[in-house]
This record gives structure tokens, C-alpha cells and sequence, in this order.
């Protein structure tokens, strides 16, 4: 036996023949950068996840200054406000999804996102939301930055040691603000 | 269609003659007498079939179309699988992804059906046996509609045992028409599975409330009280001193048998009598000596203390590998349901002595006693007898030796992946190597107790027993207090609440039921049930979420049920009581349709349910989602019009139904007074929401209470809450209010500026509040 | 224990005095006589629950052990999981792999139970309506033993239809029993649950009596008639310049009003009625006019030719997907059930034409109508109507579009890859592209039909079109000849068989039965067939795989139905009927050991399947495994004692019981004469075997054809099938004869030198041919 | 999305999150030489299936005369008499799995067997019987060295097209001779 490196953060959730491609910041950065219609999804645990410079909802608040357009899941709206940091839009996570598997469904209704990023999500309803996206909607492509691979989304950064997460976040940002 | 009703009255009859038939000699059991008592005319619907109500789910369906999270991508229910249906591949039979979520949620509402349906049948046989088939069925004083579910479903009116007979038949006749939709080859369509998971719902749901109107009825259990008493729960209130009986599952019938044994012999305090899950709780009802340790998360950790001395089981959330956990601490188990077995030597036809000798020398780790009447005196021999001899294991191993465990850690992270919460328990353990158990305390409080981590350690560290022992000094403070559950809410009480309710003055019904999957721990329920309480919800609670609540504390060091009243009223807080005491909880909507509003009951589904959906501001949280039968409860709420706010765990459920209010379309009803369509906006917005965290929830149940029928006072009040709460958790107003408000009436007072100026920004206009139906033939007059 | 019985007998009573009770002007219905004829002292275990017979299922399990093979080393049953169970690792709950594939085994066959149980539960609620309660059920002549499952589980003895309404509730009151053990924290112990397994299948076997006796006695199907007549089957059989009208499922009880229409109006030879399953073989036993198309594996395949001018679903093994096949080919689909509803509007209360327009029109793709009554006329009509405008569908596209399909064929492999029987789907499509359409030919007879190899297929080639279409030519000679079904065994014939067989002059009763996922196509099923038959066994079968034996022809090109006599005996080819008309098939057995052996049958299960297990030499053959309800069937059987050969494809079932010959202890019996422990040899050797090959399944059938009650004389007989046939195909004789030879004298004759020899080489020693039995309360004298 | 080299052959096949390690033919053959107590297990499709120089049958035979017992399924057996190659045993292939299960059972009484290699077999029955062997019987290893990728053996060829299976089998074969 060998345990793949990409395997599913939660050793149960081998969901079936078809499981995300892992991801490198590079690759990330290139995805994002090339995607016409992308959003950033963050949630509930934004706010208490540490990424190198502070709270992960501050390092979201610089990509949404890159103009990557971000959704504030409910729970976390008020922190972003506080900051001074006004999201695209804030919607209930489920709400959000199940809107997403409607191809005619966008945010400002100028035509279907192609690219969903997600952070600061509790992992167990992650990989439900993201399994949803997979079967039901099909337009688009999905993308989890957590440290914990995602098999049910389409690129997942695989499982990583905190530390070396925290570089990987910081070389994305990094890479997106240079180009 | 008259009625018929099972009455097993045996008549002797010597020589009978009736038109051209003679009968001699012959002794009849009178099986079915037509209905005489005009108690109210029957309905359209009753004991509906599979499609009976189909058009009814389609019209929720419509509005609530099922949103799929496949857990799998596959499926292998027959041999021709696994069959992969990712993104809408089909498989062997013909079926896609979508059909077969459905088929699964169908499967698992049905499984929970079952379950409830045959805790329903055990109690039923057992009563039948010990107190007759006429013993009355008694739901208390100031209760005329004893049995609202019963009725609405079946149009039987139940007086004694005996009539729930026929209701049982019914019941399982339609888990078997369920069941049989589920095999290879059948239902194709996942609207019609669907439909089925709701009917699977509805039965669920009448199964509970035969469960507890017969047990209620049978053991004398607080009918409508709201002043049960206060009952000590937490492993913290029980002597070890003493020999320890601990009972654990849901039929508490068997475990009856040990209080009444005790009583009969005097001696009730001589042991601790104690339960885990909705035996716990059941138990409670019978005697406010008995003690409850606490929900489903505790078991493993419990029984790892090694305090209980003879184990009883029965039947549902029971530990599987509860056998091998006994051994480890050498207690004996009991079985008593045919439903667990665990392999066990069938004693039933032994003498008492035998079956305690075999417990007590460890001739066997524990025997199946079928006949409850025995378990009583075998499990207090038992108890007795072996505590002494026990001693040694009634403790975790000692700190030392645990740190010794820790020391084997290596930190591999496997454990957390696989908790199906995501806990942080390899930290906790690794800092335990350090003899810091800080971390292992903190997990004690939110880990679900399902051991998972345990079977996935390489070096075997009883992860659990580490926890317990580190948690050792606050279990010693694990004393709280719970209302014992007062079952059936009453008449007085629905007339008192009908109009503040389906106006809108009361905000509405907040009901915490299901298990302790919890995200963060039980606190949050507890929060969340105190938040609604100073609001002034009426929150109703039963099972696991009621013993969640209660071990809480609030700023004044007072549990919840002490510091609040235990009415069927606003800003009282009722345990109703264990998992089929949610039967009165969707009883009392019901109830409230037909006691405040007079609406027709008897076997009228579709009216009722369309009053509720339009009228009544009722919404369950199952905030810890786990087994089938949270889901078949759910379920059947859902078929009544009653949202369903589930928390982050239920998301392996694998559905939500969701509305989306931005489709005006979808929230249209009849105004009944002229058949016009009216735009109601998103009242309720959802029927089954899974919400990403504790405030999400919060807020989400504040809306879904909000219903098309409020007044403009009621509504000014819910809309009040709704934007409050919105605002406290989330920073801002609701970008949906303007759908909410029909009539500058409805705009909240204290608030009226700042929401006038955001309906004008979303060029808001008036709309009227109609007397709102989605049932064409409740129109009145038609156009 | 007086037992009780329904007869819903009316009678009013104007004055009833009974001891003290004076009653006046009542209606009442006798719902329960007690029963008075004494036909039989009922036995120990009638309507025995899911822990009767545990002990039983244990003394079987000892010997037959599960051993599991997982599909999935998940569970994903509550939302605790997914978890892991790899390796027993534990579960949420706490259980383990074991003990999981043990509850997946009892969910299906509680499914496949259910889907019998409801069937039956159908064709009664239609037929108590159309022919009444009274119907007298009639098993035919030279039957005493009408209902032989019936009797030895319920206890009863059913006379008129009414008598199967107690079975029926008894059914489904313990389907709910068996699901609800299937619920999170509830049973714990594989071996329970594999017990409660077999208590499915017992309930099952039951139903099927209950479907089948009753659908014989209203529809005048035959009664045990060795000769029923020959039946077309095969779809070049139909005449496609008439419409046709093609039945899919298994309760013909929509179906027959089709035909009862056309010859009311007289009309009969206007359409083509033709049917697909086993509602086509029932269909058959009411018509001699209806025409198979052929068992489950051409149903997509018939589909896709278009030739199909209506199809009418009632339930059971319809490809799910079947809506938009129909649509495809603009053919309307009638519902009949509420099994499968497939989301088409209830257009039950509609008058007929209405329901035609909407059909014919193309207003709706297909309706869903409840009433039965109403089918023939809707159906007949629409057929008239639509057959005419839809002529350019009858047929699969030509020869050379199909080849530009092909074309995009590229080689990719994944349609082999998705291929639940791994067929060369994929070489086969690419050579098409030649026009080379051999390949694809052959693997026309192979195909289960499933249509998995399509959905995978990336440029979307119809793989199953491209396969119609290759084999046309072939299909237009696809006429053979089945018997109909013949139903029930009769008691002279039980008489005639029952003295050879339990001697083994007989060698055994073969069971060809359940569906088709053969490894290598229908072929396989009709070759062990004709083995069986040369070498005199009884040869019975049942359903597709009924129908799969028709589609072979000998040497002299018969059929095998042509070829040989449709008789219970020796050397005999009995069609059986459908598959619930497996209930003879298992009832033959137990008529055996009433009628032959005079063992008491009512309520008397232990004793009967004893009997069976020791001394009736039968095998079920389940060469296709797919369906649950086919291991429900199988479960059943086992129960009883009757071992069960599988194909390979059912090794997806994940489970085999398997015994050990070398573990002697294991194969002890009772002598009953004198209490003693006899060895007997591997005799039966395994309980359910999965087979590699054709080969290997032949052989086991002989071998489990063995029994420890053979005679001298029968075990000679036994042995010389079995050793010719294991030379024959391996090679060699059987390393196990030592442990099947007895005493010299069962030796066969013409292999004396050669198995002396290897008797010697193996140091055989002889042994006592007990009186066997494995219940110790069968012993008369003990020691 | 990716498609996994070592992907179950049979798509729906996925079983979990434990998957066979895939194999190269060097490393089978010192897993082979390295084994104490390999059986070498020829079904059904031994005689149909061709590889470089016949069919399989005769490769395995040579095998064979390496020293490596071989187990014939029952349908197989004959074929090898014909050939004039008596195998170590015959046997059910379910009966065979079976008592694999049992750690103190071996062909010989000699003590329990350490790895079995599948040759031959057909793939969804084989599959089911590394099921068994997999979660029952973890005293051994097992391998599938049928040109189709098995995850529920511990190790495994992965799919290879014909061609490519001929040649590893060759090679497999070689580097058994040569050591
Ligand atoms: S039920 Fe259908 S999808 Fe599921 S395994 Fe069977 S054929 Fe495949
Ligand atoms: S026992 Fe607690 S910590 Fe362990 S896996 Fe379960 S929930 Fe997580
Ligand atoms: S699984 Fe065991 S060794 Fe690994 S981190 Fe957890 S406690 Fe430590
Ligand atoms: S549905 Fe469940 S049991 Fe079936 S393959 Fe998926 S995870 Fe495994
Ligand atoms: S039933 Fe048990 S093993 Fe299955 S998902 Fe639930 S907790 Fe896990
Ligand atoms: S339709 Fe036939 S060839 Fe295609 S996957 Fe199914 S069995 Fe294989
Ligand atoms: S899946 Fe389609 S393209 Fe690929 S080999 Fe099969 S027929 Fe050809
Ligand atoms: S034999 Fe199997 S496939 Fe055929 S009709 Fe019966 S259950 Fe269905």
C-alpha cells in the first residue's frame, strides 16, 4: 500500500474515481490569473485562521484589493466590514452554492463565474459544498487553498504542515501582486 | 368511507343467527367495528399511500427543489456496481446522480422510519402484554386532541392500546412500500423519491407519537406538565460509591423494569440507576431518582471510567463495539432487543439466578434477555453482586500511565483525519506528552465520543480514556440539572399561544432537536436556545440537544431550565422529552391549525400542512445532525411546511431543499378571499438549510419563522428580530428585508428610518397580505 | 397457541348479550375466528420474529461462516461517515468491516424482501378489488400442499384470498424489524446480523408464495400442468407492422387488463402484446397470444429499435432512465405504479380519452395512472393512435450513420473500463469504423444491456444502438419457444420424486434462477442446463433466467423447452414461472419433507429445513447475480438448508458462506437414532459458493447435490456425476472423495479400482450413514 | 481533474482510501525472490489470455519450474495436466481465498504463506477476492500481475495496453531467471 500524497485530508472521503488535481501556488497563481469571471469564497474560519502576517481575512482582504472579487459567507461579514473592507457580497454558504449550479446565476448577473476559490472553511462542509459544484455544475471549476486536500474540488492544494501552508500563501500572494 | 378500528374484544357467543347464517358454538374476537363516534367527518387523505400526497410534495418541491452534496460518487446497492455516477454519469440500472441522492435520502429516512416505527411496536407488545389492550390512552388533563398526528394521518381517534394497532399496521405496511422503491429498477424520477423521503418523514413521524402517547399512557409519565422535576444529569452527579446500573438506548422499557424492581424491593436507593441517550431521558419521565449521564457523546467516555457495573442495553445509538468496550472493563451487558443481539447467548427461558451467576463468574460477557419483565431483578442482582468484585476497574488508568500512552505519539496527524469533526486531537495528545492536558480537556467538551481516532492510531493510544482522564476534575463538576420531559404540549396552552403565534406577536417556535455532532460542542445549542429565550421564542427541545442544553450554565450559574419557565409559551424553555417526544413538538403546529384555528384535523393533511406552512412560525434545528432517524424527524417536519436549520455536520445528509427568493415566481400563493396569486417574498426562504456556523444559524431561524399569514404587528416584531440579530452577528441590515415588508406597517418602529431609506434604494413596493394558501380548492371565492 | 385469522365477514347483529356486556345495533366485522378445522397441530415457531430462529441460523453459520468480500471499505450510512473501515478499523458507531458487510447484506435482502413483499401487497389490494375477498385460492388439482412456505412460517392455511391479508401485515411488520437493525447503533454482531439476513430471505420466500398463489388463483394461470404451452420469445418473434405494446417489470397485473381489453373487444391479434422481465413470463401464463421479448438484459436494446409503440411500467428492473429512452424514440410511457411514478403527472381520476390525447399528442411524455382497470383501454388506444405517426422511430439509425458514430470512436477504452462484466466494448466500436461489425455481434449476446459503456463514452457514441444495429439480421431469427410458466409443483408429483431423490437415485434438483449478469452471456445458463438434464437431474428454472435458457437451440435446433419435458422429475426442464414463482421452487423442498416424509409442516421451520439441509439434494444456481431481490431469493433458500451457487459477477453480493472440509468437527450431525455424532463428509459442503466458471459451477452442483442421507445406492449415483464430471473438467478425480465415501459400498461401481486405490492412499476409513439431523431435540433415544 | 496512472481498470471500482501501490516489473521480481512463502494463484483465463510466446498458461508453468508453487483454480487444472505440469495444488478460487483468511493455514501445513500472486483471473471476481484478502487476511501481501490495475491488492500493475503487458511479463520473467 502507499498512501498517496494527495489523499483526502479526512481519511474517509475518497468520494470515488474522480478527485482534484493538486495544486502548486504557481499553478494557483496561473489558474487565477488566466480565470475571466473568478470569486473568492471565505468563510467561517477566516477570521481565526493564521496565515504569516495575521489573520487569513486580512491576506484575503489584499487579493480582493487585487480585484479578485470575494464572497463573504455570512458568518463573516462583520469582520471584513470592520476592516474597512467592503466584500463584493456576503450570502449564506449554502445559499451561494446552490445559486452556483444555476449557469445562469452571477453575482453582478453579467454572465456565469468560471473560476471558485475557496477559504477559511470548516472541512467537512467544504467538501460537501464542493462535491455539490462537482456534480451540478459543471460550467465551472473550483479550487480549495486550505492546507487539507479537497478530493471534490477540481484543484486542491494538498495536506500541509501549517508552516509550509503559510509559505504557500504568502509565494501565491506574492506571485499575484507581481504580474 | 367509514373507518375501521381494531378492537380485540373476544365475545363467546353460544348460537348466533344473522340473515340466512347460522353460527353455533363459536368464540369470536370482534376485530373491526365501524366507526360510530361522530367525532369529526373524515378527510380527504387517509392513511395515505406512497402517492397519496405527491401533489403536495410537488408543490414544496417546487418552491424547495433538493440541492444534492453526493458523499459518494458511486453506488453499489446491487451487484452490477459500484456503478460511478460522477457528474451525471448514469449507472447500471439507469439512475444519475441525482435520482440516486434521493433514493439514498429515501433509504435513510426510511431506516430512521423503521427504527421509530419498531421502538414504537417494542413498547406496544410489551404494554400490550403487561397492562392489556384497554389500557386507556391518557394524554393528561386539558388535552382533548391526544393524538394530533394520529389523527391527521390515519383519521383514528385513539382511546385505548388496541386502536394504535391498526396505526402500526399501517405504519409498517409503508416502510415496506418505501423500502421496495429503493430496490434496483424502480422510482426513476428524484422528484417522486423525494416525495417518498417526505412520506418516509410523515410516518416517522407517527410512529413517534404512537411511541410516546402509549409509553406516556403505560408509566404514567408527566402529560403536559411544564413543572417536571428537575432531574440531575452529568456524570459528576452520580455516587460511585454505589453499584451502578447504567442503561443506554431509547426503549426505556427494560430499564423500567429495574426502578420498578427496585421499588418493589424498597431499595431504590441502594443503587444508581442511570441512562445515556433517550433511555436516559425516558427514564427520567418514570422516576426523578433515576440519573442521566448525558447525550450519545458521552457513552464511550463514560463507559471508559469503568464506573458502571452492569450495562443494559436496548435498542438504537447504541455503541456497536459496545461488547469488546464492557470486556476491557470487565462490566457485563444486558441486551434486551431483538434489534442488538451482539451475539449474545439467548437467556430469556433461564431462571434469574442462572443468567446472574453466568454475568457475575464471566461465564459470558453478557446475555440477550427478550423478556423485560426479567431484566429488572438480573441486572440489579447482577449490579450488586459484581460491584465489589469490580473495584479495580471503576477508574481510568492514572495519569502517569497516560502520559506514558501520549509518549507514543508521534504526531502523525491520522488521528484528526480521521475524526468526522476535524478536531485537533493530535495536538492534544502530542502536548499530553508534556503532562500538559489543557488541549485534551478543551476536545472533551466538543468530541462527539466516536472513537474514530482511536482505530486509526498506529501505536494504540486510548485516545478517549486520555481525554476522560484529563477532563477527570471537571467531570467531578459535571452536575446539572434538567426538567424531566414534560411529553404532550396541552390544549390550554396551544389556545393560550395560537393567536400571538400565527399573528406573529410571539416570533415564533424554535425547536432543538436531533444529536451531538455538534461543529463547537453542545454549548452552542445551549447558546443558541439562550439567545431565542431573551427574545422571547418559544424554545422547545428534546433527546440529546435537551441534555446539551442543560449542561450549560448561564452568567448566574444556573442551568437553563432552572432560570427559565418549562410552558409551551414565549420565553420558556420545555423539554418535551426524548426522541419520540418530538411527535409533540410537530403535535403542537398541528395543534395550533386545528385547536386555534379550527381547521379541520382528521386525516386532512393537505389543509393542515398548507396552514402551517403559511401561518405558523415554527422552525427545527438540528444542530448536531447524525443518525437516519434525525432525518426521518426532520423530514416529516418538512412535509408540514416546517423549516429545518441543520448544522455543519448534516451536510453528509447529502440534501438541502432551498428556495431562492430572488425567483418571485416561487413565492407566490392564492389569497383564499379571492384566488388571486400574491407574492409573499421568501416566507419561509428555505426548508432544509444547513448553516456554516452557530450565528449563521441563529439568524437563519429568526427568518424562516416569518410566514406569509403575520400581521403587520406580528411582522413588525419577527422582522424586529430578524434584523437585530442580522445586524449584531453580521454588521448590517438584511439585503432581503424589502421582500419581507408587505406594507409600510410591517417596517419595525424603532428602526423605521433607516429601513425606509433602504426600501427606497431597492425601489420597494407595497404589496397586500393575503389569507394565503398554495391550494387552489382553499379559494374561496374564485375569479 | 389458538391462532388467529382474518375473514372480514360482515354481519349485523341487532342485540348481543355476552356475559355482562349487552350490545344493541352494531355492525360488526369478525375480523378473527379462531381457527377451528384441525388440519394440523400448529408447531414451536409460527410467525417467528427476527430472534425465533437464531439458534437455528447460528447452528448453520458455525458450519457456513461468512466470508466477506467488501465493495467499498466505507460506510456511508448516518453522517458521522464516511468512515473508514479498512482493515477493521472502527466506525463512528464502533463497528467494524465484519460486521458492516454483514448489515449491507441484510439491507439488501430486507430491500429485495420488501420489493417482493410489495408486490405481493399490490396484486392483492388489486385483485381483493377485482374478484373480492373470498376468491378461493386455488393451487389446482393433485395439490393438498397449496401454500407449503405459508404454512411452515405463518401457520396458516390459506383458503380464500382474505387468509394472505395476516401473512401480508406479518410481512411487513417484520421488514420493518429487519430495517430498523439496519440503523446507526443498532445491531452489533455479524453472525446476528447474517441471521437477520436469512430472516429476510425467509420473510421474502414468503412473499413470493403469497404474489404468486394469488396472481395464479385470479388469473387462472396454470396450476403445476407439466405442458403449458410454447411461447415465442425472442424479438424477431414480434410482427413490427402492428402496433405493439411492450410491458416492462413484474406485476402483471396492469398488463393482463391490456389483453382482457383486446379481448373484450375482440381484438386480440390487431397489436402485439409483448413483455420484457418477468411480467412478460406472467404475462405469458395468462395468454398464449403475449410474446416475450426476452429478459432484462434486452430491455435497452429493444428500447433502442423503436419498435415499441407504447410501454407500460409497473415495477421492478426497469432501467430507471427509461423516460428518456421512450422519449427518444417518441414512444409514450404509461406508469402503473406507485413504485415508479417517474415524476409523470396522476392522471388516475382522468377519463380515458383525455389520458390518450395527452399521450398521443406528445402533451406529456407519459402519465401515471394508479387504477389498473383503466390501462388496457389507455393503452390499447394509444398504441392504435401512435403507431401510425411514429412509424419513422421503428427503427435504429442505418448502417452507415452508424459508422460515422464509430468513427469518433477513439480507441479510449473507458466504455470497457465502465463495463460492470468487462466485455471489449471498446475494440468491438472501433472495428465498426472498418464496417467489421462481427465484434460487436458477438458481444450483442454477452451485453447485460446496462448502457454503462454509453455513459462513459466522451463522443457520445449510442454503443447499444451501434449493437442493435449490428446484430439485425441476426435478431430477425431470434425466435424460440419457452414454456409458460407452470407454476406450483403438485403433490403427485412430489410423491413420485420424493422417494428417489431423498435416497439420491435422483441426483438432485437443479434451480436455474435470478437475473442475467452471466460472465459470458445467456449461453452459459442453457449449457449447464442441457448438462443437468443429460445427466437426469430435475431441472427447474425461473425468470431471465427462464428466458435465457429459451435463447439456445440443441444440436437437432430445439430449444430446450422442445426438447425436453416440462415435469418435476428426472431428466425434466420445468419453466417454473417468473420469480416469485421461485416459491415452488423452495416449496417443492419442503413439500418433500411433509409430504414425502411426513414431517409436520405448520410453524415448524427447524425441523423442515433440517430435513432439507440433510436429505434433499438441491442447489439454486444464480449464474447472473445482480438484483437484491435475487439474494433475497437466495437467502432464503439458504435458510432452508439450500446451498446456492453464484456467478462470478456476484461475488459483488460481498459475501460467500463457505464451509471447510478439512474441519471435521465442523461436519458432525446427530445420529437421531441414537444421539450419537456422526462425521458426514462435506455433504453439503458450502452453503453459498461463488463459482470462477461455467466449469467450476457445474461441478459444485453436483458435489452440494450430495447429502449425508443418501442411500448407498444414491450416493453411488451422486459420486459417478460427480467424479465423471470433475474428470471430465479438471482432469482428475476429486480430492474429496474420501470424505464422501462412507462405506465401500457407496463406491461407484464402474470407478471400484480406481477410488479403492485413492481411498487407500488417503487412509479412508468407513463410517456409519446416520439418520442426520443437527437439532438435538430430533434425537429419539438419547444416549 | 486528473486522471490517476494508477486508477482502478474498472472505473466504479474506487474502493476507499487504501489503493494498491503500482507495480514495475523489477520490483515484482524482488518481491517475488524475496518472499518466503509466495503461491502463485493461475485462473480461469490462463489458456485464452496470449502473452509474448503462447498463452499464459505456459508462462506460468515456467514460473513454475522456477520453484514457485502454483496453485491451479479448479478450471484451470486440467489444462496444466494436459501440458504435463503437475501444480502445487487445485483449487476453488473462492475456497482458496477463503482459507487464506486463516493465518494457520498454508497448501502445505508449513506454516502460513507470505504473498500471493494472482495471474489469470478475471478482473471483478479478482477484485472481490483481494477484497477479502485485504481487509482478512493481514498476515499477507498480495499482487495482481494482470495488465489491469487492481487497488484492492497491495500491489499491482497498473493498466497497460496488451503490448506493453506482453513485454513485462517478458522481462518479469527474464529477471526471475536470471537470479
Ligand atoms: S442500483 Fe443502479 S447505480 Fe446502483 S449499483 Fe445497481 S446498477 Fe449501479
Ligand atoms: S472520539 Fe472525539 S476526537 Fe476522536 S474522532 Fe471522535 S469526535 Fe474526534
Ligand atoms: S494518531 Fe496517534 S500517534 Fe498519530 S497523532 Fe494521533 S495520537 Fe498521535
Ligand atoms: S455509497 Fe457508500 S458504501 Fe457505497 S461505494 Fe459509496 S461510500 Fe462506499
Ligand atoms: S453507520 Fe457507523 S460506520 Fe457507518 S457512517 Fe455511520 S458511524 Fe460511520
Ligand atoms: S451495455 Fe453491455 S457492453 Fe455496455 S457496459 Fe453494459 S454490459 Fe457492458
Ligand atoms: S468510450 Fe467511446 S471513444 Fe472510448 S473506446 Fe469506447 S466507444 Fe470508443
Ligand atoms: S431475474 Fe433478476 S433481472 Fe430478471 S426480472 Fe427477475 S430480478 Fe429482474
Amino acid at each position: 500500500m502507499i498512501t498517496i500524497a494527495a489523499s483526502p485530508w479526512q481519511i474517509g472521503g475518497t468520494p470515488g474515481p474522480t478527485e482534484a488535481a493538486t495544486l502548486k501556488p504557481e499553478t494557483a497563481a496561473k489558474l487565477i490569473q488566466i480565470a475571466k469571471r473568478p470569486i473568492l469564497v471565505a468563510g467561517s474560519l477566516t477570521l481565526e485562521t493564521k496565515v504569516s502576517n495575521g489573520p487569513l481575512i486580512d491576506f484575503i482582504i489584499e487579493w480582493g484589493k487585487l480585484g479578485i472579487p470575494v464572497v463573504a459567507t455570512k458568518p463573516t461579514l462583520k469582520e471584513f466590514l470592520k476592516r474597512g473592507f467592503k466584500p463584493s457580497a456576503s450570502m449564506g454558504l449554502s445559499d451561494l452554492i446552490n445559486r452556483l449550479t444555476d449557469p445562469t446565476w452571477s453575482l453582478d448577473g453579467n454572465g456565469a463565474h468560471d473560476l471558485i476559490i475557496f477559504l477559511g472553511i470548516r472541512y467537512p462542509i467544504l467538501s460537501q459544498m464542493l462535491s455539490t459544484l462537482k456534480h451540478f455544475a459543471q460550467n465551472l471549476r473550483t479550487m480549495s487553498l486550505n492546507g487539507f486536500f479537497q478530493p471534490n474540488a477540481d484543484w486542491s492544494f494538498p495536506n500541509m504542515k501549517e508552516e509550509e501552508w503559510k509559505e504557500k500563501m504568502a509565494f501565491l500572494l506574492k506571485t499575484l501582486k507581481e504580474k | 368511507m367509514p373507518l375501521l378500528r381494531d378492537k380485540t374484544t373476544r365475545v363467546s357467543i353460544k348460537k348466533l343467527e344473522a340473515g340466512s347464517a347460522i353460527i353455533e358454538g363459536l368464540e369470536v374476537v370482534i376485530g373491526k367495528i365501524i366507526e360510530e363516534e361522530p367525532w369529526e367527518p373524515i378527510g380527504p387523505t387517509p392513511m395515505p399511500s406512497i402517492a397519496t400526497l405527491r401533489s403536495w410534495d410537488f408543490r414544496l418541491l417546487q418552491r424547495y427543489p433538493p440541492t444534492y452534496s453526493p458523499l459518494c460518487d458511486m453506488c453499489c446497492m446491487c451487484a452490477i456496481g459500484k456503478c460511478d455516477l460522477t457528474k451525471m454519469k448514469k449507472g447500471g440500472c439507469g439512475i444519475d446522480i441525482r435520482a440516486h441522492q434521493a433514493r439514498e435520502i429515501l433509504l435513510r429516512t426510511t431506516i430512521g422510519a423503521a427504527a421509530h416505527g419498531k421502538h414504537a411496536r417494542h413498547l406496544f407488545e410489551h404494554i400490550s402484554a403487561k397492562f392489556g389492550d384497554d389500557l386507556s390512552i391518557d394524554a393528561g388533563i386539558e388535552v382533548e386532541v391526544e393524538a394530533p398526528i394520529t389523527r391527521l394521518v390515519t383519521g383514528i381517534k385513539p382511546k385505548t392500546l388496541a386502536d394504535f394497532r391498526e396505526v402500526l399496521e399501517y405504519i409498517e405496511n409503508q416502510i415496506a412500500s418505501l423500502l421496495s422503491a429503493t430496490a434496483m429498477g424502480q422510482e426513476g424520477s428524484y422528484l417522486d423519491f423525494e416525495s417518498k423521503a417526505f412520506h418516509a418523514g410523515m410516518i416517522d413521524n407517527l410512529a413517534l407519537e404512537v411511541a410516546d402517547l402509549i409509553q406516556m399512557s403505560a408509566y404514567n409519565f408527566p402529560r403536559g406538565e411544564p413543572d417536571t422535576p428537575l432531574i440531575d444529569i452529568g456524570a459528576g452527579t452520580v455516587n460511585i460509591s454505589k453499584p451502578l446500573i447504567l442503561s443506554i438506548g431509547h426503549n426505556v422499557s427494560a430499564s423500567i423494569e429495574i426502578i420498578d424492581y427496585l421499588q418493589r424491593n424498597d431499595s431504590m436507593g441502594s443503587l444508581e440507576v442511570t441512562g445515556l441517550c433517550c433511555t436516559a431521558q425516558d427514564l427520567a419521565r418514570y422516576s426523578d431518582q433515576a440519573k442521566i449521564i448525558g447525550p450519545i457523546s458521552r457513552q464511550l467516555k463514560f463507559i471508559r471510567s469503568g464506573i458502571a457495573d452492569v450495562i443494559v442495553t436496548d435498542e438504537q445509538c447504541i455503541h456497536t463495539n459496545i461488547l469488546q468496550e464492557a470486556q476491557e472493563i470487565k462490566t457485563p451487558i444486558i441486551a434486551t432487543s431483538d434489534q442488538m443481539c451482539l451475539g449474545l447467548p439467548d437467556m430469556t427461558e433461564e431462571p434469574v439466578e442462572n443468567i446472574v451467576n453466568a454475568l457475575v463468574t464471566g461465564q459470558h460477557p453478557g446475555v440477550l434477555i427478550l423478556d423485560h419483565s426479567k431484566v429488572g431483578e438480573v441486572a440489579v442482582q447482577t449490579a450488586r453482586m459484581i460491584a465489589p468484585i469490580r473495584k479495580k476497574y471503576k477508574a481510568v488508568p492514572d495519569a502517569k500511565t497516560l502520559i506514558e500512552f501520549a509518549e507514543k505519539c508521534t504526531d502523525c496527524e491520522r488521528c484528526r483525519r480521521n475524526c468526522p469533526i476535524d478536531l485537533p486531537i493530535d495536538k492534544a495528545v502530542y502536548e499530553a506528552r508534556t503532562g500538559n492536558l489543557k488541549k485534551l480537556v478543551d476536545i472533551y467538551d466538543l468530541c462527539i465520543g466516536c472513537g474514530r481516532c482511536e482505530s486509526e492510531c498506529t501505536p494504540n493510544i486510548p485516545i478517549i480514556s486520555l481525554m476522560e482522564k484529563a477532563a477527570e476534575q471537571k467531570i467531578k463538576f459535571e452536575k446539572y440539572k434538567i426538567r424531566a420531559g414534560r411529553g404532550i404540549i396541552k390544549d390550554t396552552e396551544i389556545r393560550k399561544v395560537g393567536r400571538p403565534l400565527v399573528l406573529g406577536r410571539i416570533p415564533g417556535i424554535i425547536a432543538f432537536a436531533g444529536c451531538p455532532s455538534y461543529p463547537r460542542g453542545g454549548i452552542e445549542v445551549a447558546e443558541m436556545a439562550e439567545e431565542y429565550l431573551k427574545r422571547k421564542y418559544i424554545v422547545v427541545t428534546t433527546g440529546c440537544s435537551a441534555m446539551s442544553i442543560a449542561q450549560y450554565k448561564n452568567e448566574e450559574g444556573k442551568t437553563l431550565y432552572e432560570a427559565y419557565p418549562g410552558d409551551f409559551d414565549a420565553g420558556c424553555l420545555a423539554n418535551v422529552g426524548s426522541c419520540v417526544s418530538n411527535a409533540h413538538v410537530i403535535g403542537a403546529a398541528i395543534k395550533i391549525a386545528n385547536i386555534f384555528a379550527r381547521r379541520p384535523l382528521r386525516a386532512n393533511y393537505e389543509e393542515i400542512a398548507d396552514y402551517i406552512l403559511n401561518r405558523i412560525g415554527a422552525v427545527v434545528m438540528l444542530w448536531g445532525a447524525t443518525s437516519q432517524k434525525s432525518l426521518s424527524i426532520a423530514t416529516g417536519a418538512n412535509r408540514l411546511g416546517i423549516p429545518v436549520v441543520i448544522g455543519p455536520q448534516g451536510a453528509r445528509y447529502r440534501r438541502m431543499l432551498l428556495g431562492r427568493k430572488e425567483k418571485r415566481d416561487k413565492y407566490m400563493v392564492y389569497d383564499a378571499r379571492t384566488g388571486e396569486q400574491v407574492f409573499i417574498g421568501p416566507a419561509p426562504e428555505h426548508l432544509v438549510y444547513i448553516a456554516e456556523s452557530k450565528t449563521e444559524a441563529l439568524v437563519m431561524g429568526t427568518k424562516l419563522c416569518i410566514k406569509p399569514n403575520d400581521t403587520t404587528m406580528g411582522r413588525q416584531i419577527k422582522l424586529t428580530h430578524y434584523i437585530d440579530i442580522h445586524k449584531r452577528y453580521f454588521g448590517t441590515i438584511p439585503d432581503d428585508v424589502h421582500l419581507l415588508v408587505r406594507s409600510e406597517a410591517d417596517v419595525p418602529f424603532t428602526m423605521k428610518e433607516e429601513i425606509l431609506s433602504f426600501l427606497k434604494e431597492k425601489k420597494w413596493q407595497p404589496n397586500i397580505i393575503p389569507d394565503p394558501t398554495i391550494l387552489k380548492r382553499m379559494i374561496r371565492s374564485r375569479k
